[in-house]
């Protein structure tokens, strides 16, 4: 048992490891193939997106810049995951925090800049905390599934951004300009990491965030009551945690985490607020987490492959004329293979058409969360609402 | 089961990637624009950013030292585009500026679909690989490009719809207002239920001109015509919501318009389709788009941005491009806003009436108001 | 002539399984089993829980895809890997876990997976049919009723009925009578002899040997994977011989009882409490009882009749309607999980995955989940991660719970250390109160002996417990009481002085005995 | 008197065009909910659809593009089940990766065919004789063959699923996979064929996007139709005449807007924009509490 138990650490360690890696080259390979399919020219598609991402100074730094915002809205995605809840909401949260953010960093001037940066930030979270925690209230006073409420909250942010970006007494009033909200004050723009490139230190405040989320799930009691309630809802019950509290606090942090991320790329990357300056983030932090598998270090590593590509993803259709929408197809073919915990095992069962050797190995990569399921599937409905 | 399903999978994969082989209409476009690229790309990987610079500083100095012409075919050529290059309207336009800047034979490329976030990096990623004009398609990308110039003095940038006229950096105006203003004239004057419809797209300047363009191209007809027409003006906030711009156009013809006019790009086709279903007439915004209205269409009032494109890139051969601070503006004087050919038969009064205003414009004798 | 084919039929096999060999991951459930059943007898499977009884029958029954070993049906060997083929051959079975859908009718619930259905569902005929099957059997069941509407004792006919509709000649019972009341036992045996008496082979799942006794011809007796015996019944002389058959090596079945003495005054009071079922139904009605420091009080009656919602109501995760919850003096009634377990009631679950468990979180976290919050876990909010590995080292070997790292997820322990871990949360609190839930379900002799153990050196630290398990015997040899509960109310009491079983059975049945 | 029957018909008839791919799509999720899968690909999938709609119409004529959309609808829900149920990963995320997939394919194609060819819609099919007469004529006789086949299928499908051996095996599949498993039902097999159906009806309800409610493709033209009919679905209690009672109230709750649009209102369009979604959020509010969200929703069957 012991000995087992042993390998089956070691197995499924490798196997986290392994997984991504082999569907990323699985991914390129399926990328490549369609590509030339598709009559371009995909080894320059690539050597191009190579460059894109590492090829100099400015495209690394530009693959941090768009590695930046992932990781909140990742964020924003995975402590809610971990709660036992889905946050698809993320885009508009980002969003509502922006906008918030980006009134006050546009408005109040003449306080100490520190002073400015704190009420900055605060309003930002404030306000993807509430928009978020919406959602959770609608979860625990209505039952209302947050899967749909949380989209439908995204549209009716974008609608209000719209509204605000064209109308007083939000919109920049500077003749001619865009549609978009008053640029930020001089003192609260984010200094540049590197000289010209893009790259501010909102990427170290991401960094900052991430720890944070770390110490906070994994080091503090309110993190243990949040993953206990996504483990196992009724055990959270039975702890006596206050599991509805815990189903909106979780969605007020998600949300501020991912208003942070809105208004850190307005004073570090755009200085004020259009429509559509996020669009895509949203669902782009959901696969980050899920890629990441909700760990720090996962996000961080699936965060920086998702915002290369995006980077690389410009050069290559610059340099390849590769329409950059194959990026979207790669990232989408990734996280298919990536999130399949059986894939190896279900390769190695058609390579080896054994059918108990198949049953074995499935066994074996039974991952904790399926293997509960598959326990508790003829329980039926355990819902924790039912008993109270 | 599984078995099934990969082979299933497979077979999908296949035919679908078949399929797109065998795409007969490819756009020559995209294939030159790769054989094109290629040398640059090279240049980009091999060399880095800073060197190819400077090599295309020295290029262009070199053409500067020379009073002479330069020679289109040394010249590499790039745009950004805001929308899809195929939308009939105002980004499908400016792509046939590029195509007959490459017609005289420079070497061109683009990007379609960039976000003004990404612009930047896209411009930053041209100028460092060596191409010494650049277009930005929409004036939302001014801010955003600016610092690039600033980082790349060797290359020229000109904003379509800018606001800013420095150094390198070159804005040209195109009088969406005009366009705006035609449409209105021509809506009152065919107008018999005595209310017309304009559907706008996002609320940006361009279209927000065209749309106050458009009020005072009804106000026009009313004062000088003894008309009293009343002009219904809709954004529906989306390009591409198809849905969206038909279902308004369609409420607006309930509402009683009987002419619409669509100023939203792609999303521009839902109006033509509305006035063709519900028996309204239309008045198109952009070449094609007759096509999906072919009974309602009476006319179209074409801003064909190319020209602009022809025009700036004669100027940047003959040097004359930069240098002067004022913001040029295209309009019908330039023939950038023009009309076509009568679709429907309308009065012969109508059709005089509008080429008249239409050559005043173009001379500059009526001055539409700015302010929006 | 009829009588000489009934000869020639019981003369070979109904069934013949050889070498079954059946492993979930590094765990081996079954090893080189055989089995052989009559036809037309009724062959009882007799083991310990978790000795492999279900996980054999559900090879048989092709509930797993797949298994080593040979399955010889009427003399042809067949391979079943699914439950189709197994039907389609003859054979029902009656789950542990009724396989029924709670939300949809009785027979839309009996024709559902039928092969012979046709594109549209014609219910009333079936309806007929069925009718007809029950009335031959006299399982009265009104087709048209929604199955969670049943009780249990309907629900188990009605997946008797499911398997004859199906033409089934052989049927599998899976411990049917852990669920039933004395009386519906006997009712159960009346409806398996009669099943015998029209040919049909009956394969009998249960660990209660006077059962066995009674209605079997053979039995085959398994022992933690694999077969111990295989007798006839009539061989057997006395029961000891299958207990020792089951569990292997003679185990003293008396604990030593410590004589302590009670205190003197109740610790825990419950007066009147009533409280709602799921669907509503007023399921504890105004029961009372007061438990001493030290007592052992057990609750024994068959499940369902109201134990696990008492039990949710006394742990916060049920709200009562009324009545009192004194423990120590202090009101407790409809307090959250949370003060009560710093009040100092712990609580070990029925359901352990249910309830009990964080299935992906370590053992470590598992083993904080009801004090993470004491000081010595957490200060400020933060966890204190050494104090929490010391701890938990410690409580894993002093429970011997097996484990490769305090880091494992708890979903990777065999259940047997899944509970004990449970138990080792849930003692190592100094409780005043425990109240213990089918404590030693699913644990092989020794660990459940070990659990026991545990809970009775709590009774000598003076902790009032409250004990229910679905072994009768099992609570008579814990308890210092005994209360049987009937249908949410208390048929009456027994002091350990003066247990009488068949009194017991009365009571359990629903005669109430002051 | 006649202005406001006029209104009327107007207002219902645009209500019914933005239903019709709503509802088209819920239909086939509603199926796919009961038998336990949550499909949000819905969005990606009608997202191809409409494409090859658009692609199959232009080089085949409408019927093409139907068929094309079908297709695809089909092949795309074949990639959802191999990932979902071949290879168990959690079916939020594949939906998630397949939609980010679905905006990319839908690009590609988009360039690659439907660079300058001219797209045919789906024609009008007036009822002989019953479309002639006045208001309900135009109102109910006058629409697209889709259109009619959408409301047929509802009765239709109400049917399979409660009154057919296959409705009930969908909806056992949904309940308690186990039982199903224990009557020799192909859980998995179910589920699979199951949301290869809703795939087509996603795939027709993304053609009467682009060949019904508009008769060409526009990148982003789809615009979150998919997500609405996963609302839809829910909002109508998983069943197909609760699904259609949803869909025509979000497709009122857009006529309104549309209406509006052409008030004092209109200058606030971005408000009235948000109609459908609130009443979508206040919809689930109210109605939570009444549910026939099936118990085995959204967990993958493992056959132990």
């Amino acid at each position: 048992m012991n000995q087992n138990a042993k390998q089956f650490r070691f197995k499924s360690e490798l196997k986290q490891l392994l997984l991504p890696l082999f569907s990323l080259v699985l991914a390129l390979a399926l990328g490549y193939l369609t590509m030339l399919l598709m009559g371009y020219d995909a080894a320059k598609a690539y050597q191009s997106l190579w460059q894109g991402i590492f090829g100099s100074r400015n495209a690394i730094a530009e693959s941090l810049v768009q590695t930046t915002p992932l990781i909140f809205t990742a964020i924003s995605y995975a402590l809610t995951y971990k709660a036992g809840l889905i946050n698809l909401g993320g885009e508009g949260q980002l969003y509502i925090g922006a906008v918030w953010g980006s009134v006050l960093g546009s408005r109040l001037s003449g306080i100490p800049v520190w002073l400015h940066w704190i009420l900055i930030f605060a309003a930002a979270f404030a306000g993807g905390a509430i928009w978020g925690a919406i959602s959770g209230l609608l979860k625990v006073r209505f039952k209302a599934s947050e899967l749909i409420t949380t989209i439908m909250l995204n549209y009716i942010a974008l609608e209000w951004v719209s509204f605000c970006v064209t109308n007083l007494p939000f919109k920049d009033q500077t003749a001619g300009a865009a549609p978009r909200m008053p640029t930020v004050v001089d003192n609260v723009k984010l200094s540049l990491l590197l000289p010209k490139t893009r790259l501010h230190s909102g990427f170290i405040l991401a960094l900052l965030v991430l720890l944070i989320y770390y110490l906070f799930m994994w080091k503090t009691t309110k993190g243990f009551e949040l993953r206990v309630n996504g483990q196992n809802p009724n055990a959270a019950l039975y702890a006596g945690m206050p599991v509805k509290h815990n189903a909106v606090l979780a969605f007020a942090l998600a949300g501020g985490t991912a208003g942070l991320g809105g208004i850190i790329n307005i004073l570090g990357l755009q200085y004020f607020l259009t429509e559509g300056f996020a669009s895509g983030l949203g669902f782009s932090g959901v696969a980050v987490a899920l890629l990441g598998n909700s760990q720090p270090l996962g996000i961080l590593l699936a965060a920086f492959l998702f915002g290369a590509l995006n980077a690389g993803g410009i050069r290559m259709q610059t340099a390849a004329a590769v329409p950059s929408a194959m990026i979207s197809m790669i990232q989408g073919i990734i996280i298919f293979f990536a999130v399949s915990p059986y894939l190896l095992s279900w390769i190695g069962t058609q390579l080896i058409s054994g059918r108990n050797r198949h049953n074995l190995s499935l066994q074996n990569q039974l991952p904790p969360e399926s293997a509960q399921l598959a326990m508790t599937t003829d329980r039926g409905k355990s819902d924790p609402e039912k008993s109270r | 089961m599984k078995k099934q399903l990969t082979v299933l999978l497979s077979g999908l994969l296949l035919l679908s990637s078949l399929a797109a082989c065998q795409s007969g209409s490819s756009p020559s476009a995209t294939t030159t624009t790769a054989t094109a690229t290629t040398a640059e790309a090279e240049q980009a990987t091999t060399a880095d950013s800073a060197a190819a610079t400077t090599a295309a500083a020295e290029s262009s100095q070199t053409a500067a030292a020379s009073e002479e012409e330069i020679d289109a075919s040394t010249l590499k050529v790039a745009a950004i585009f805001g929308g899809a290059i195929n939308d009939g309207n105002w980004n499908e336009t400016q792509y046939n500026g590029l195509k007959q800047i490459e017609e005289e034979g420079a070497s061109i490329a683009y990007l379609e679909n960039v976000g003004d976030t990404d612009a930047a990096q896209a411009a930053r990623d041209y100028a460092s690989s060596g191409y010494q004009l650049i277009y930005l398609t929409t004036n939302s990308y001014q801010d955003y490009c600016l610092p690039v110039a600033a980082d790349f003095p060797d290359t020229t940038f000109v904003s379509i719809n800018g606001t800013v006229n420095q150094d390198n950096y070159i804005s040209v105006r195109i009088a969406d207002e005009q366009q705006g203003f035609m449409m209105g004239l021509i809506a009152a004057l065919l107008s018999e239920s005595g209310k017309v419809g304009f559907v706008g797209g996002l609320e940006i300047n361009p279209i927000k001109l065209g749309s106050s363009g458009f009020q005072q191209g009804v106000d026009y007809a009313n004062q000088n015509y003894g008309l009293s027409v009343e002009a219904k003006r809709i954004n529906t906030g989306s390009f591409t919501d198809v849905n969206q711009a038909k279902e308004t156009a369609i409420s607006l013809i309930e509402d009683g318009c009987d002419v619409v006019t669509p100023m939203a790009n792609d999303a521009g086709v839902g109006v033509m389709e509305a006035a063709e279903e519900k028996g309204a007439t239309a008045i198109a915004s952009g070449i094609g788009q007759e096509t999906s209205a072919p009974t309602a269409t009476a006319v179209t009032v074409v801003k064909d941005v190319a020209v602009a494109y022809t025009e700036t890139f004669k100027a940047y051969r003959n040097h004359t491009l930069s240098g002067s601070s004022t913001v040029e503006t295209f309009g019908a004087n330039k023939g950038v806003v023009y009309l076509t050919d009568w679709l429907t038969d309308a009065s012969q009064e109508v059709k005089d009436r509008v080429t008249e205003v239409m050559d005043q414009l173009a001379n500059g004798e009526i001055d539409i108001d700015l302010t929006i | 002539m009829q009588q000489e084919t009934e000869q020639t039929k019981a003369a070979r096999p109904a069934l013949q399984m050889k070498g079954i060999t059946k492993r979930f991951g590094s765990f081996t459930a079954l090893n080189q089993v055989d089995l052989s059943v009559n036809t037309g007898e009724v062959h009882a499977l007799l083991g310990e829980n978790g000795a492999g009884k279900s996980t054999l029958m559900n090879c048989l029954f092709g509930m797993y895809g797949q298994y080593d070993g040979e399955i010889y049906w009427q003399g042809e060997p067949v391979r079943i890997t699914d439950s189709q083929t197994a039907i389609r051959k003859g054979i029902g079975m009656v789950h542990q876990h009724f396989m029924l859908i709670p939300v949809m009718t009785v027979i839309e619930n009996v024709v559902l997976g039928m092969t012979d259905n046709h594109w549209v569902l014609d219910l009333k005929a079936a309806a007929r049919r069925f009718t007809e099957l029950s009335q031959t059997y006299h399982l009265a069941l009104d087709p048209w009723a929604k199955v969670e509407q049943l009780s249990v004792g309907q629900q188990q006919r009605l997946e008797i009925l499911k398997s004859l509709y199906r033409h089934a000649r052989l049927l599998i019972l899976d411990e049917p009578t852990a669920v039933l009341t004395p009386e519906e036992v006997d009712g159960l045996f009346e409806i398996i002899d009669r099943l015998k008496a029209e040919g049909h082979t009956v394969i009998f799942i249960s660990h209660k040997l006077n059962e066995v006794m009674k209605i079997c011809d053979r039995c085959t007796i398994l022992r933690n994977g694999s077969v111990a015996a295989t007798l006839s019944i009539s061989q057997v002389r006395n029961r000891e011989t299958l207990a020792r058959l089951m569990v292997g090596n003679e185990t003293d079945l008396d604990l030593h009882e410590t004589d302590c003495h009670l205190g003197s005054q109740a610790l825990l009071e419950v007066k009147q409490l009533s409280c709602r079922g799921d669907y509503g139904q007023l399921i504890c009605k105004q029961l009372s009882f007061a438990i001493r420091p030290g007592e052992i009080l057990g609750i024994c009656g068959v499940d369902g009749n109201g134990q696990r919602e008492l039990v949710e109501c006394l742990t916060g995760l049920r709200q009562a309607e009324s009545g009192q919850y004194l423990l120590g003096g202090r009101e407790l009634l409809n307090c959250d999980a949370r003060q009560l377990l710093k009040s100092g009631v712990s609580h070990i679950p029925e359901d352990r995955l249910k309830y009990g468990l964080a299935p992906g979180m370590s053992l470590e976290e598992n083993l904080i989940l009801a004090d993470y919050k004491r000081s010595d876990f957490a200060r400020h909010g933060w966890l204190r991660s050494g104090r929490i590995r010391r701890q938990a080292m410690a409580l894993c070997q002093r429970f011997g719970v097996r484990f490769s790292s305090l880091k494992q997820p708890a979903a990777e322990l065999s259940g047997g250390n899944q509970q004990k871990l449970v138990a080792a949360r849930e003692l190592d609190r100094q409780p005043r109160l425990l109240i213990a839930v089918h404590p030693s379900r699913g644990l092989d002799v020794g660990a459940a002996r070990f659990v026991q153990n545990a809970i009775l050196s709590m009774k000598r630290k003076g902790t009032a417990i409250l004990y229910i398990a679905g072994e009768l015997d099992e609570v008579m040899e814990m308890s210092d009481r005994i209360l049987v509960m009937y249908e949410g109310q208390f048929m009456g009491q027994q002091a350990r002085a003066n247990y009488d079983r068949t009194q017991i059975g009365l009571m359990m049945a629903g005669t109430p005995i002051s | 008197m006649e202005g406001i029957l006029n209104t009327l018909t107007n207002f219902i008839s645009a209500d019914v065009r933005t239903a019709v791919p709503l509802l088209l799509c819920a239909l086939g999720l509603v199926f796919s909910e009961r038998a336990g899968i949550v499909n949000i690909a819905a969005e990606g999938l009608m997202l191809i659809a409409a494409v090859s709609a658009a692609i199959g119409s232009a080089y085949f004529g409408p019927w093409g593009g139907a068929l094309l959309a079908a297709i695809s609808g089909l092949a795309g829900a074949l990639i959802f089940t191999f990932f979902t149920i071949t290879l168990r990963a959690n079916q939020i995320v594949v939906g998630t990766a397949f939609n980010i997939f679905a905006a990319g394919l839908s690009v590609t194609l988009n360039r690659r065919f439907l660079a300058d060819v001219t797209v045919t819609g789906y024609p009008l099919r007036a009822i002989p004789g019953l479309s002639q007469l006045p208001f309900v004529g135009d109102l109910f006789f006058n629409w697209q063959l889709l259109v009619y086949l959408t409301f047929l299928g509802v009765p239709l499908l109400q049917f399979v699923l409660y009154r057919s051996n296959l409705g009930l095996k969908i909806r056992a599949s949904g309940e308690q996979p186990r039982a199903c498993d224990s009557v020799g039902i192909k859980v998995n097999r179910v589920r699979t064929g199951v949301v290869l159906f809703s795939g087509i009806l996603a795939g027709l309800a993304g053609s009467y996007v682009s060949l019904g409610q508009a008769s060409t493709f526009i990148e982003g033209m789809v615009a979150g139709k998919g997500f609405m009919a996963l609302a839809v679905c829910v909002f109508g209690n998983y069943t197909p005449v609760g699904a259609m009672g949803a869909a025509l109230l979000f497709g009122a709750a857009d006529a309104l807007k549309y209406r509006l649009l052409t008030t004092e209102l209109g200058s606030y369009y971005q408000f009235l924009n948000m109609l459908p979604y609130l009443i979508t959020i206040i919809s689930l509010m109210l109605l939570s509490h009444r549910s026939n969200k099936p118990a085995a929703s959204g967990k993958p069957y493992i056959k132990e």
